[in-house]
């Protein structure tokens, strides 16, 4: 493990990146554009579409039907809890001020935004703009973390969680990365969230099902989805969002956007024929919830990398994509037991790690050449192997917090409130025991 | 008069109501039903969990039939829904007291 | 032979499997069903509208047994089944007069 | 003891509890079933595909109830579900040797 | 009650504003700006699909299985047949010409709309392209007022219906308050429809479940939904395409339609919370069915505010819409007892009452202040109390007309063919009786 | 039957449009533009969306439980596979160099896309952009064949379909209609695919349902839909993805994207109410799943002539789209017996047909007046009947290739592979049987 002190050479050698990942235009003279507004209002659009409905029906596509509106009930109730606790200090935190560690709370409640305001990480579009923007992603990274204790987890509880994780885990991870603080600062590239998204989400998944424990049954009875043409709806409204997720984050309508979304299509298609091919081989038959899960974590695994790479690297990073993750969520799952339910996990962390990695293995200096980074950001594969360092620097410290604070939440909220259902209520189904209604 | 009831392969459905119209069999009624059995289902793997899928899909075809007919009925479903693979299912015959159709009350027999 | 008929609360199915297997019972068949009785659903406010919910979702658990094993069964899921609270449902015993395997031809106690 | 089945018109189903409930009936069970009789459904033209639909859905309300009560049962269901034209369905009865009450235990006639 | 007389002297104070509402670029030279188009186009695309497939399963997720599909026939329909009086028709007499009470007949049939020309109504964009947007208003309007009467209506008096009432309601009053008619002359400020839409449609809602009498069984039977987790998938269209709704009643993608979208997302998420806590109190369970309410309460709520006041004021009209409305359609209503099937009075029509006053509270200068309203233009708590005056006006000019003219139409349709289907046939079923198809 | 030769004149004649069809914008020069960027994305997004979900949900909405997760499997298989070969080789060959049968090798892998280059065929757009967008409508069309084979074809067999007809029919018919081949050169009018999409996708789906034949009980057993609501979502993403899809198909923002949008509009409109109306004079009640197909009827009919003819003519196109639709999917296929099980030929092929003639009678210059064509383009109706002249020959051309060829793929195919499941695992569904799920 790299010290910090080693990483000080490494941030100065990566100079030129400083506050990069998140302003395209560092140069140029702030000017509200209204073609990269156009783009950023509906990359805004399509990334809220992502959790509602989108995770909301991948999720409940996934689950027994005596649990479809409970797992739908989490996603709902996390977007507008987690958005308004962004107005009120998360963005703030988050995104105003540089301190290594945290933000300022100078942007509370919006405090300061004018209509015409624009922030210097987004220096064409508003400035609300980019602060809902950031806001739809808070919301999918916490709606994420719910799926691997579905069928389980008492509402209240999750609600609890929801608002404290969000402050205590996202917002700082997401300042570290791209609102100033350390992580950027030292030139960790990370384009749309393999660290404060995906790992962020698959860490915390992972903890979560440790602490909450496996369901009842898990191994022995049958737990196959109720109706997986939800989860399909669902997918479908992830891909198509997730061109908000990445194109969005080149925060305005040019090139760079453009390549980031072939790259994260292509990544997709990989991911999704790599995981049904494996499938095929190895269960006989190819499922449509592999081909599912291929295709999201595809989705997943190409995200802090899509604006640092050669479209087509989309191919590659797809193909590992589908196959690191085909393993993590049976072999390896199987093997270490854990009950992560709808694998968030092997999905989402295991992509996160593997996409950030890549991220520093394919980078191309072609890509990100722009006023602030004159010589662009070149990975290992282009001679430049402190990339890589500084990524797998970022993963840890990624890990390291998140997976610590989210054992401590978790504990702490026990305390004040069962994290679990009884297990009358478990067999019952959480619809008709935590929201008294039930898909007739 | 006799109630036959018999659990057979949803596929399988075509098949016995043919055979019973070849009968003159004019009426059945027919639930979704879940069974368990000697035949277990295909061993699962979903999402790394391995289990057994032991409630299968399958059909409840129920046919009042006059008790003469009985032999006749139970012999026709037995060979329509026979695949000669286990799973196939059962048929299960029981008395009928009585049998009444409600548009015009006539009643046994001629209720069917 | 007896056809055993129990009405459940579903979430009592694995248990009830689980008894009856320990019996040795090999079979049995599943039927979603929705339950009208003494046990009077929740209140429901939908929309601003009061109304009770009296048809409450159980299931029938369908098992034909020899004669001699009809009260070990019934006993076994009447256990299994218990909940102590109202709308635990009922076991119902009816004639069997023959059964048939229908992949091997089988009849009565054999086909069980 | 006596298990009254009917098959009746989805429909009817508030009806036919209604008059059961007057008798002071105070349980059944219904199940969704899908109906093969007389009454051939509407001439269907899917996509240019003409073909009948012959599997109607109907509900079978399942009411087991004392040997002396089973006219009354009977004759009730009979008017509630009538509407006088073809598809109104059957009802059967058959013999109910034995009936439990899960929660107490208690038998028979006392079960229901 | 004002007289009209006196509203003279306020509409002389309120001149600024004339024509402003529908026009935020009155002084600049038309110009068509391909950012603006861009959001445009997209804006109108999300709004058709806040009725096909958004509202089509909003409100097929809260009937009974048997009526899933006309339910849905519903909304289809009147896309369709909206859409086509509308180019005949309809917009014409809504944006053509300045007439206090209606427009003129100059572009029946799309006459004269050349592929350069320009609405002065929006400036930066193809007028045909404001005629589909404004189109895409008037279908979900129609659409909306079916809730009232599902499960009960027959399809042919619901065509019938719908062609009437949008010529004799809904284009008449839009052209009051958006085509250059007395409303908005008067300065009235309605941004994106509290009263040309939500009282609109809520109150021939509330009219039409009263003349068409309630459900068989209603406050007896269960009526519970069969699926809601369609009305979840609706739910989150209809939330993303109210970005269009509302962001693109700015008619141009700058700051105005950021600001548009921060406070309508914060009132749907502060509606989702409110209706949640409340139903949680009183009922003991949140339902999933109570946190979509309380969405839509909040989107239609804010909908006239969203583009005269500041993102935060959303928190609280989404709290005060998801309080109001939840009793509206909780006590309020039962203690009535109409049967309003799908509660469009109560979410719609009480939350656009609700949210046009509250948009004569928080109106604030800075927001409006432009070209045509160098002062921008302020509400109570900025010192105008005049403007909830005529917010009151407006409000009572709406509610008079769609009140009387839903009536008689609903009274004369009724002679022509009846309004609601036999006792049989509703017991059966509307998908069956109707349209001769069934879910499996 | 007019002859190449004779046609070398009509080809003079026609001189003006050469490459037309595709570049609104020759004589600028190449410029990338924000707003039109911005178009851009969001239409390949919604493009994207048109397949996964809504095909996948249209098709899945149209057959019955046992198969509604094998109809998905196919769209999102077809999505993945068709997008991977399409960079790898499928761009290059349809949209790089302009032989007149097919392109060049310059582009396989995307070679020399760098994040700034401009295809010549859309000025103002970066040239990935550009190819994704016609991946989109790669992907799409392949994904329309399946329905005709629904309910009983293998995965494998279809796969090698998928990615054999790309190559073999889909990419030489856009290169010579959009890449510069000689349909283009001669003045075909093919504004968004009546040829390359509808009649291949319709004639391709005809030929298959005639090879795999037809469905055990087609006619006789109740072959209706499990569950019509996903077909109603399906569409309504059909129908907004369509706006990507025409007013894509401008490659910018601005008054022909408009006109081109609501000419689509009100084709649907008036196919869902023609339909609707034919419907229930002649079965007595209207279905859902007729509104739906008249709608898709219209939308298809008026693809190739949406950026050609003016808005309204979009009325008379989706009337006629509508009535012919209607016959050709119930009386003409039931006289015929073929099993097009969800009519792709019905509605696609005929309909495309349609469209594509009807392009060449409606055809205003004013629409496509530009640098490039002086004078516009006009039909039949503006005194051009040459232009009909080459709008049958193209319909010809495409349907001969498309024929012939598809015949031959799926007969190589069976000797690979069979093409068809048993009938034991076509009874107990394909969802179980080739992909081992099903739903509960
Ligand atoms: N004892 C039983 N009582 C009621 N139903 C039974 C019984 N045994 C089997 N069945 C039904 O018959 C079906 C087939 O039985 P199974 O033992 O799996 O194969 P086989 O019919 O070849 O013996 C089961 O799925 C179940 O529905
Ligand atoms: N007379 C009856 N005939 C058929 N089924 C009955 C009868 N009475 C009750 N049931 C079934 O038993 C279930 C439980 O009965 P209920 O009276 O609610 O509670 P309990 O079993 O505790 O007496 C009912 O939901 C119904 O399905
Ligand atoms: N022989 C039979 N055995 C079991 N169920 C039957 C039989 N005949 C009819 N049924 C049931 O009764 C229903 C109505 O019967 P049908 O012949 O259609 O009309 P009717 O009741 O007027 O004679 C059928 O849909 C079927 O469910």
């Amino acid at each position: 493990m790299t010290t910090f002190a080693s990483l000080r050479a490494i941030a100065r050698v990566a100079a030129a990146a400083i506050a990069f990942t998140a302003t395209p235009a560092f140069a140029q003279a702030p000017k509200i554009d209204s073609g990269d507004t156009a783009w950023m209002i509906v990359a805004t659009g399509i990334v809220l579409m992502m959790t509602i409905p989108g995770l909301a029906l991948f999720y409940a596509g996934m689950v027994r039907k005596k649990n479809i509106l409970a797992t739908m009930a989490q996603s709902l109730a996390a977007t507008a809890l987690v958005s308004v606790l962004w107005v009120i200090i998360g963005y703030s935190l988050a995104f105003s001020g540089d301190g290594a560690l945290l933000g300022t709370l100078d942007r509370m409640f919006l405090r300061g935004m004018a209509i015409d305001s624009i922030s210097p990480l987004a220096k064409t579009i508003p400035e609300s703009l980019f602060m809902i923007f950031q806001m739809t992603f808070a919301v999918i990274t916490v709606a994420l973390v719910a799926g691997s204790v579905a069928d389980r987890m008492r509402f209240s509880a999750y609600l609890l969680f929801t608002a404290l994780w969000l402050l205590v885990v996202y917002v700082p991870i997401a300042h570290w990365v791209w609102g100033g603080g350390f992580l950027g600062a030292m030139g960790l590239l990370d384009f749309a969230g393999g660290t404060v998204v995906h790992i962020n989400a698959g860490i915390a998944g992972l903890v979560a099902a440790l602490v909450v424990r496996a369901r009842h049954g898990h191994g022995v009875e049958n737990h196959a989805p109720h109706d997986l043409s939800l989860a399909v709806i669902g997918t479908g409204l992830l891909w198509v969002g997730w061109f908000g997720f990445n194109g969005g984050s080149a925060l305005g309508a040019g090139g760079r956007a453009a390549y980031a979304i072939v790259a994260t299509h292509l990544a997709a298609c990989m991911g999704a024929l790599t995981w049904m091919t494996l499938e095929w081989l190895t269960r006989g038959k190819p499922s449509v919830l592999g081909i599912l899960s291929g295709a999201v974590a595809g989705l997943g695994t190409i995200t802090p990398a899509s604006g640092f790479v050669l479209p087509w690297h989309g191919l590659i990073i797809g193909l590992i994509a589908g196959t690191v993750c085909f393993y993590a969520c049976t072999a390896f799952k199987r093997r270490c037991g854990y009950d992560d339910s709808l694998d968030v996990f092997g999905v989402h962390g295991v992509g996160g790690v593997t996409g950030t990695l890549l991220c520093g293995v394919f980078a191309s200096a072609a890509v990100s050449m722009g006023p602030d980074a004159p010589a662009g950001l070149p990975g290992l594969l282009e001679g430049n192997p402190h990339q890589l360092l500084i990524q797998v620097y970022g993963i840890a410290a990624t890990i390291a917090w998140c997976g610590v604070a989210t054992f401590a939440l978790l504990k702490i909220i026990d305390v004040l409130t069962p994290l679990r259902v009884s297990r009358e209520h478990e067999l019952a189904g959480l619809d008709i025991s935590l929201h008294g209604e039930a898909l007739q | 008069m006799k109630l036959v009831s018999a659990i057979i392969k949803p596929f399988k459905l075509d098949d016995v109501r043919d055979a019973l119209t070849q009968l003159g069999v004019s009426g059945m009624t027919v639930t979704e039903v879940k069974g368990y059995g000697r035949q277990k289902g295909h061993k699962e793997i979903y999402r790394g969990a391995e289990y057994v899928v032991n409630f299968l899909p399958k059909l409840r075809v129920d046919v009042a039939v006059a008790a003469d007919q009985v032999d006749k009925v139970v012999a026709a479903i037995g060979s329509a829904a026979k695949t000669g693979q286990i799973g196939d299912g059962k048929i299960f015959v029981t008395g009928l007291d009585h049998a009444v159709r409600i548009r015009t009350g006539e009643t046994d027999s001629d209720a069917l």
